[in-house]
């Protein structure tokens, strides 16, 4: 059943992933993205992250990516231009990326008995909820950084606003 | 029963994906998206490793994956909204200012 | 008074310095002098009070102050401490005290000049140092206000920075004593390697623990501090920097040039008298050098005709004396002359500056004279100074100057007589130059109307001259009498005070060293004598007992004779039969080599500047510079332009291209972690 | 049915619920239009749709025929993918969101809950994060029409709904920290121990909240007083002007479906959802079939109420300007949100 889902989703992921990088237009790699963000959520849900889940796609999918279509429709951006400006991108980038993915995955799978299995269903002990234990460890442990996250959040926003500002 | 390998795995994927994408794309909100490909893809990688030690640490550290992520985006955007108003463009090839 | 209220002795000043230096500027003139005033004498006050316990206290030998660890590191520690002994007291003594009526003086001399914050600001800057010189407890903190007071010393002579010759002076003061500190700092180096440490108290304790220590190295150390004291204290041969710093306004070079920064040579031989006591040979070359410096700036003395000048040359060699002194191992007798010229030197050039202040800037005695009735204070308080320094009795330079020479005469050494003769004849010179000064000052026919009139402005001292004309219009005013005074004037009550208490003490500050043949205690000797007896086992000490009181009345008499003989020389030459002098020497060459300071300079000019002008301009421009600085650097830079053209392409100024490189880079590293981790497994 | 596995019982039985709620929703919202339609009238002093059965009642269906068999009109310049696919997320955004709500008490059937969908555990934020994908189906509208008017409609109604969007989620926070979950279930079974005494709104103290949540719902489904997007004075018709036919019918029950699916959160959060307002004052009558069917009879009655004032609203208030819209949404319902949160935290906190 797991295997299931994760298969659906992974290669809904990764075609989504392809799309975006394969679409011409930003706005299709947007909705690509999103399609990306949402079977991820579902991912985080068979591993026992439901709240993660809900807030990839609330955060992610729902803000995060509205804003970048937003933008994209805002700015009317067309479709990209093949535009050569870059040959380090290719000459180095490429077989760096294709290096990196081979080393990975080789790594991975080599070490994969380590790594143990996955169960569908919650990830931690059952006596309390996800939510829960989320919540207590963010709320006692880790206030300070949860303080300083919202902090982050007022300056981005204050430097959003003033950044996007239209110039008197 | 699924090999937390094959979850790694799937993250290392789309995060090759990304900066594949990274590399080829050339407009700047297309690119911007593929940092945040990236980002998931590393998110992915937190939940599973939190699946696997039975920790919550790792799911928390995605939530401020994602704040961060969201205060990144907002900004992130605003600076391309002020950039495509002083260069009308959107393609980094043609947004070299550090050059020369 | 508690040591720990040390601190604030050199602290105050510096508080001084801190005020004006930052704030200064903004604040009006009053307020700047009132500041530096006020910190001065604060501090001047704490060391009367020192004393005061000191002496209550039933006069112990020091008390000291160790306070927190300065460096520390294995093998070597130096504490930042104070420590205060009777020699300590009076040095404290004679630089707040006469550091103190200095800056009284200047707020009336320097009342008009441009920078006027400046300048205090400077001269409490060089009070803190001078204190922190005189209490430091170790060779570093001592070097610390050595540096110090040579900073000061080098903003005060540049004073007037606009002047080409004014910051040229300060230039050659500044390099000339670097050469003296750089034999300060080797003394230093073998100072640690041999004791391990640098504090006074530790070092003079490891000496004397060891009485089989003698020569060797301690003559090294002795003979680079002595290098070191020359420079400071202007001896041969580093003394050329002394008369130039007579650039500098006049109460700097009464503070600084005459009565105690250039003093600061002998207090540090005096201070480390234990170690010259184990070093005959450096002894003998100390005593050297101050008769030669002595007779030899004396020589130059006498045919100078810029007054600040003569004082200078004077100055040089009343050093040369205290040199002497040390050199003997009387260092009593060299301290007390040091106290005693201080109050006497100090005076004459404050009188001297007045005297500039009258004339609105003149510095040359040829167009002085007949000043007697125009400045009767000045007049008055030079005369006392030209006495005292001359060695008449009962003035201060007799007792000091005697007690010097008599010494010398009793020295355990060959060359003791010799010594004593060669500054015997200094003493005549000095009596003879002085005198020539007083003489072509204040008698005579006077000489300098029209000459102020016509160059009354000139360039001797351009903003003083400028500024000086207002002071000459409300003086005539209040005199009332602008028929004939026309420009000459007394100076301000501000400048005569100290005049008159510096005159006071240049009448009556040798009494406290009259010997026991004249009937007196010698009390500055049993004061100084808990200091310097510490090595009094020494065999090359001199041993006063062993030399008569006759002899000392005989020598005292004919160094008084001497003294006599140059004023009458003086009274010949300069009132009776003025211009003899002059016709006869005119064409004389040894006439030109002396007024030419014996061609020192260009000496030093040919010998050193030149041949290093010379190599830098051919060998080192032609040859290294050329050839191997520009030729490895224009290889770097081939290199360089080589390299980051190739680098440069990776700088493309394009995202994408950054990501490029760093998505290889990125493999890379994971390339050597994945071997790596997988190899160690 | 015996020889059936447990799964597969579980899979046919929701299959069914799927469909039947499904069923049930579309008839619902082809009657909320006509609801509107009949209300708006009277409010109007006018009869409102009567022709078509008695008392107007097939309306829905007329309109709907003649929506269904309609030329289906596709511009030529639009993006034809996402031209389609708009009103197809906005449609299938809207109807999912049901899926979670519970109608009813808790009866099982052969061990499934037949009165809900699906039972999650993070309910409310499924509803909030379909809401926000919801936004997709707008904006992507207006943008694939190629027409200006449609992108100034679906601009306007993805800021407002972005904007909006934080209000409403920190709204329920409150109802949130009361019960203690974030299951619908939980939540509701929260407020039924007393009746209305025991309901967010008034024992919870939530009213503000609740005050705060029909702002914010209002403008999330784009309804008057917040219906710039669709305003036709400015805009013809808004981010849907292009659509006709089908499509323009899918946007249309998704207005509506989302209104049914805001007035079943407001429900659920502050009215109790499926209790009786009357708690336990009123014995237990009837059977177990009654006493199963009476709590889905409170909540249809409790989200016909919304309905009713959602209409009542659209016909008495004139609409905001944009401006206003938007400071309203900032300066005004967030911070008010956010000091009720505080307000609430701190009186759970002195209770206990």
């Amino acid at each position: 059943m797991q295997l299931v889902l994760f298969l659906i989703f992974a290669v809904l992921c990764v075609a989504g992933a392809l799309n975006l990088l394969f679409q011409r237009h930003p706005i299709n790699s947007a909705l690509s993205l999103v399609v990306v963000m949402m079977s991820l959520a579902v991912i985080y849900w068979t591993l026992g992250a439901e709240f993660l889940a809900a807030a990839q796609v609330i955060v992610y999918a729902g803000a995060v990516m509205v804003l970048f279509v937003f933008v994209v429709m805002l700015l009317n951006a067309g479709e990209e231009e093949r535009t050569t400006g870059s040959r380090a991108a290719y000459i180095a980038g490429i077989p760096g990326v294709a290096a990196i993915l081979a080393l990975l995955t080789y790594m991975f799978m080599h070490e994969r008995a380590a790594l143990g299995y996955a169960t569908l269903g919650g990830s931690l002990n059952h006596t309390t909820s996800n939510i829960t234990e989320i919540s207590r460890v963010l709320f006692t442990e880790l206030l300070l950084p949860f303080e300083v996250t919202s902090i982050l959040i007022l300056v981005a926003i204050l430097g959003a606003v003033v950044l996007a500002r239209k110039e008197q | 029963m699924v090999p937390i390998a094959y979850y790694l795995i799937l993250a290392a994927v789309l995060f090759c994906i990304g900066i594949g994408s990274f590399l080829i794309k050339r407009n700047i909100i297309t690119i911007f998206m593929s940092i945040e490909l990236m980002l998931n893809a590393v998110n992915l990688t937190f939940v599973a490793f939190a699946h696997q030690w039975k920790l919550v640490h790792g799911q928390i550290f995605v939530f401020f994956v994602m704040v961060v992520a969201a205060a990144e985006a907002a900004v992130g955007l605003a600076i391309i909204i002020a950039i495509f108003r002083a260069r009308q463009t959107l393609n980094v090839d043609q947004i070299n200012l550090m050059k020369n | 008074m508690s040591p720990q209220y040390l601190w604030f002795i050199p602290l105050l000043p510096f508080l001084g310095f801190l005020v004006n230096g930052t704030v200064g500027r903004r604040l009006p003139r009053a307020a700047v002098a009132g500041v530096a005033l006020l910190f001065t004498g604060l501090s001047a006050a704490l060391v009367a009070w020192l004393w005061a316990t000191m002496k209550a206290a039933g006069a112990p030998l020091s008390m000291s102050v160790a306070s927190r660890p300065w460096i520390s590191v294995p093998g070597f520690h130096v504490d930042f401490a104070f420590s205060v002994d009777h020699l300590t007291l009076i040095m404290l003594g004679v630089v707040t005290g006469v550091g103190f009526l200095i800056h009284l003086y200047s707020v009336g001399y320097m009342a008009h000049e441009e920078g006027y914050w400046r300048f205090f600001a400077y001269l409490n800057l060089f009070m803190f140092f001078m204190l922190v010189l005189v209490l430091a407890e170790s060779f570093l903190l001592l070097f610390v206000g050595w540096e110090g007071v040579g900073l000061a010393s080098y903003l005060l002579i540049g004073f007037y920075f606009t002047k080409d010759s004014a910051s040229n002076a300060g230039k050659k003061a500044f390099v000339v004593n670097r050469i003296g500190d750089f034999g300060f700092l080797l003394a230093m180096f073998l100072t640690i390697a041999h004791f391990g440490t640098l504090s006074f108290s530790s070092v003079f304790a490891q000496i004397t623990a060891q009485p089989e220590l003698h020569g060797g190295f301690l003559t090294a150390i002795a003979l680079l501090l002595v290098l070191g004291a020359a420079g400071k204290s202007a001896q041969i041969p580093l003394y050329v920097w002394l008369p130039d710093a007579m650039e500098g306004p006049t109460p700097v070079s009464a503070l600084i040039h005459a009565a105690t920064m250039v003093t600061a040579g002998i207090y540090m031989v005096a201070r480390s008298h234990v170690l010259f006591d184990r070093s005959p040979l450096a002894l003998s070359i100390v005593a050297v050098i101050g008769a030669a410096t002595a007779i030899f700036a004396a020589c130059i003395g006498m045919v100078q005709n810029d007054i600040k000048r003569v004082l200078a040359y004077s100055t040089v060699s009343q050093l040369g004396y205290m040199f002497m002194g040390c050199g003997v191992a009387a260092y009593s007798a060299a301290v007390f002359h040091l106290m005693t010229h201080a109050f006497f030197k100090a005076l004459l050039f404050l009188a001297a500056g007045s005297v500039i202040h009258a004339l609105s800037g003149e510095q040359d005695m040829r167009v002085m004279g007949g000043l007697r009735k125009r400045i009767p204070v000045t007049f008055w308080t030079m005369t006392i100074a030209v006495f005292a320094i001359a060695g008449f009795p009962p003035f201060a330079g007799f007792f000091s100057k005697d007690e010097i020479l008599y010494q010398t005469f009793a020295w355990h050494n060959p060359l003791a007589k010799l010594l004593w003769a060669v500054g015997l004849l200094t003493a005549a010179m000095t009596s003879f130059y002085m005198f020539r000064l007083w003489y072509k000052t204040f008698f005579g026919a006077e000489r300098f109307s029209e000459h102020t009139d016509a160059h009354g402005h000139n360039d001797h001292a351009p903003i003083h001259a400028r500024k000086d004309t207002t002071l000459v219009m409300e003086a005539e005013h209040d005199s009332g009498q602008a028929t004939h005074a026309h420009g000459v004037h007394e100076s301000p009550w501000i400048m005569l005070a100290p005049l008159c208490v510096l005159a006071v003490l240049a009448a009556v500050g040798g009494w406290v060293g009259i010997p026991e043949a004249l009937g007196g205690h010698n009390e500055i000797q049993h004061f100084l004598d808990p200091v310097f007896a510490v090595t009094a086992h020494a065999e090359n000490v001199a041993n006063v007992d062993e030399v008569s009181h006759s002899l000392e009345l005989g020598l005292a008499a004919v160094s008084v004779l001497a003294a006599l003989f140059g004023l009458f020389l003086a009274d010949f030459f300069y009132r009776r039969k003025p211009g003899t002098l002059g016709a006869m020497s005119a064409n004389s060459g040894l006439y030109r080599v002396v007024a030419n300071k014996f061609y020192v300079d260009e000496l030093y000019h040919f010998a050193i500047v030149k041949p290093l002008e010379y190599g830098s301009r051919f060998l080192l421009e032609n040859v290294v510079e050329r050839g191997v600085v520009s030729g490895s650097a224009r290889a770097l830079a081939f290199i360089t332009r080589g390299g980051s053209n190739l680098t440069q392409r990776m700088q493309s100024g394009n995202i994408r291209s950054y990501a490029g490189w760093l998505a290889a880079g990125a493999a890379v590293v994971l390339f050597i972690m994945a071997v790596t981790s997988l190899h160690l497994r | 049915m015996n020889h059936l596995t447990p799964f597969q019982t579980y899979f046919l039985i929701t299959l069914l619920k799927l469909v039947v709620v499904l069923v049930l929703t579309l008839t619902a919202v082809a009657y909320t239009v006509l609801l509107e339609r009949k209300v708006l009238g009277r409010i109007q002093n006018r009869w409102g749709p009567s022709r078509v059965g008695p008392f107007g009642l097939l309306q829905p269906l007329a309109d709907g025929i003649k929506l269904f068999l309609k030329e289906d009109l596709m511009p030529l310049a639009v993006e034809r993918p996402l031209f389609v696919l708009a009103p197809v997320i906005a449609l299938g955004c809207a109807l999912i969101s049901i899926a979670v709500v519970p109608f009813g008490a808790l009866t099982t059937v052969k061990g499934v809950d037949i009165f809900q969908v699906s039972d999650i555990n993070i309910g409310l934020l499924v509803v909030l994060g379909i809401t926000s994908i919801g936004v997709y189906g707008i904006a992507l509208s207006g943008w694939s029409s190629n027409n200006k008017y449609s992108l100034l409609g679906s601009l306007r109604a993805t800021a407002q709904m972005i904007s909006y969007e934080l209000a409403l989620g920190l709204s329920l926070v409150g109802c949130v920290m009361r019960s203690q979950s974030l299951r619908l279930r939980d939540i509701v079974d929260s407020q039924s121990a007393h009746g209305m005494r025991s309901w967010n709104v008034i024992g919870g103290l939530q009213i503000v909240g609740f005050f705060i949540y029909l702002m914010a719902a209002y403008a999330e489904t784009n309804r008057a007083p917040f219906d710039l997007p669709e305003a036709e004075s400015e805009l013809v018709a808004g981010y849907h002007t292009e659509y006709s036919s089908m499509k323009f019918a899918m946007f249309f029950m998704a207005e509506y479906a989302n209104m049914i699916t805001v007035a079943c959160v407001a429900t659920l959060l502050f009215f109790g959802g499926a209790s009786s307002p009357f708690g336990h004052l009123i014995p237990d009558f009837g059977g177990a079939i009654v006493q199963a069917v009476l709590p889905i009879f409170w909540f249809v009655f409790k989200v016909l109420c919304f309905l009713f004032l959602y209409i009542w609203v659209r016909g008495t208030l004139p609409r905001f300007r944009y401006d206003q819209l938007m400071s309203f949404g900032w300066k005004f319902l967030l911070p008010l949100a956010m000091a009720n949160i505080l307000v609430t935290a701190l009186v759970l906190a002195i209770h206990g």
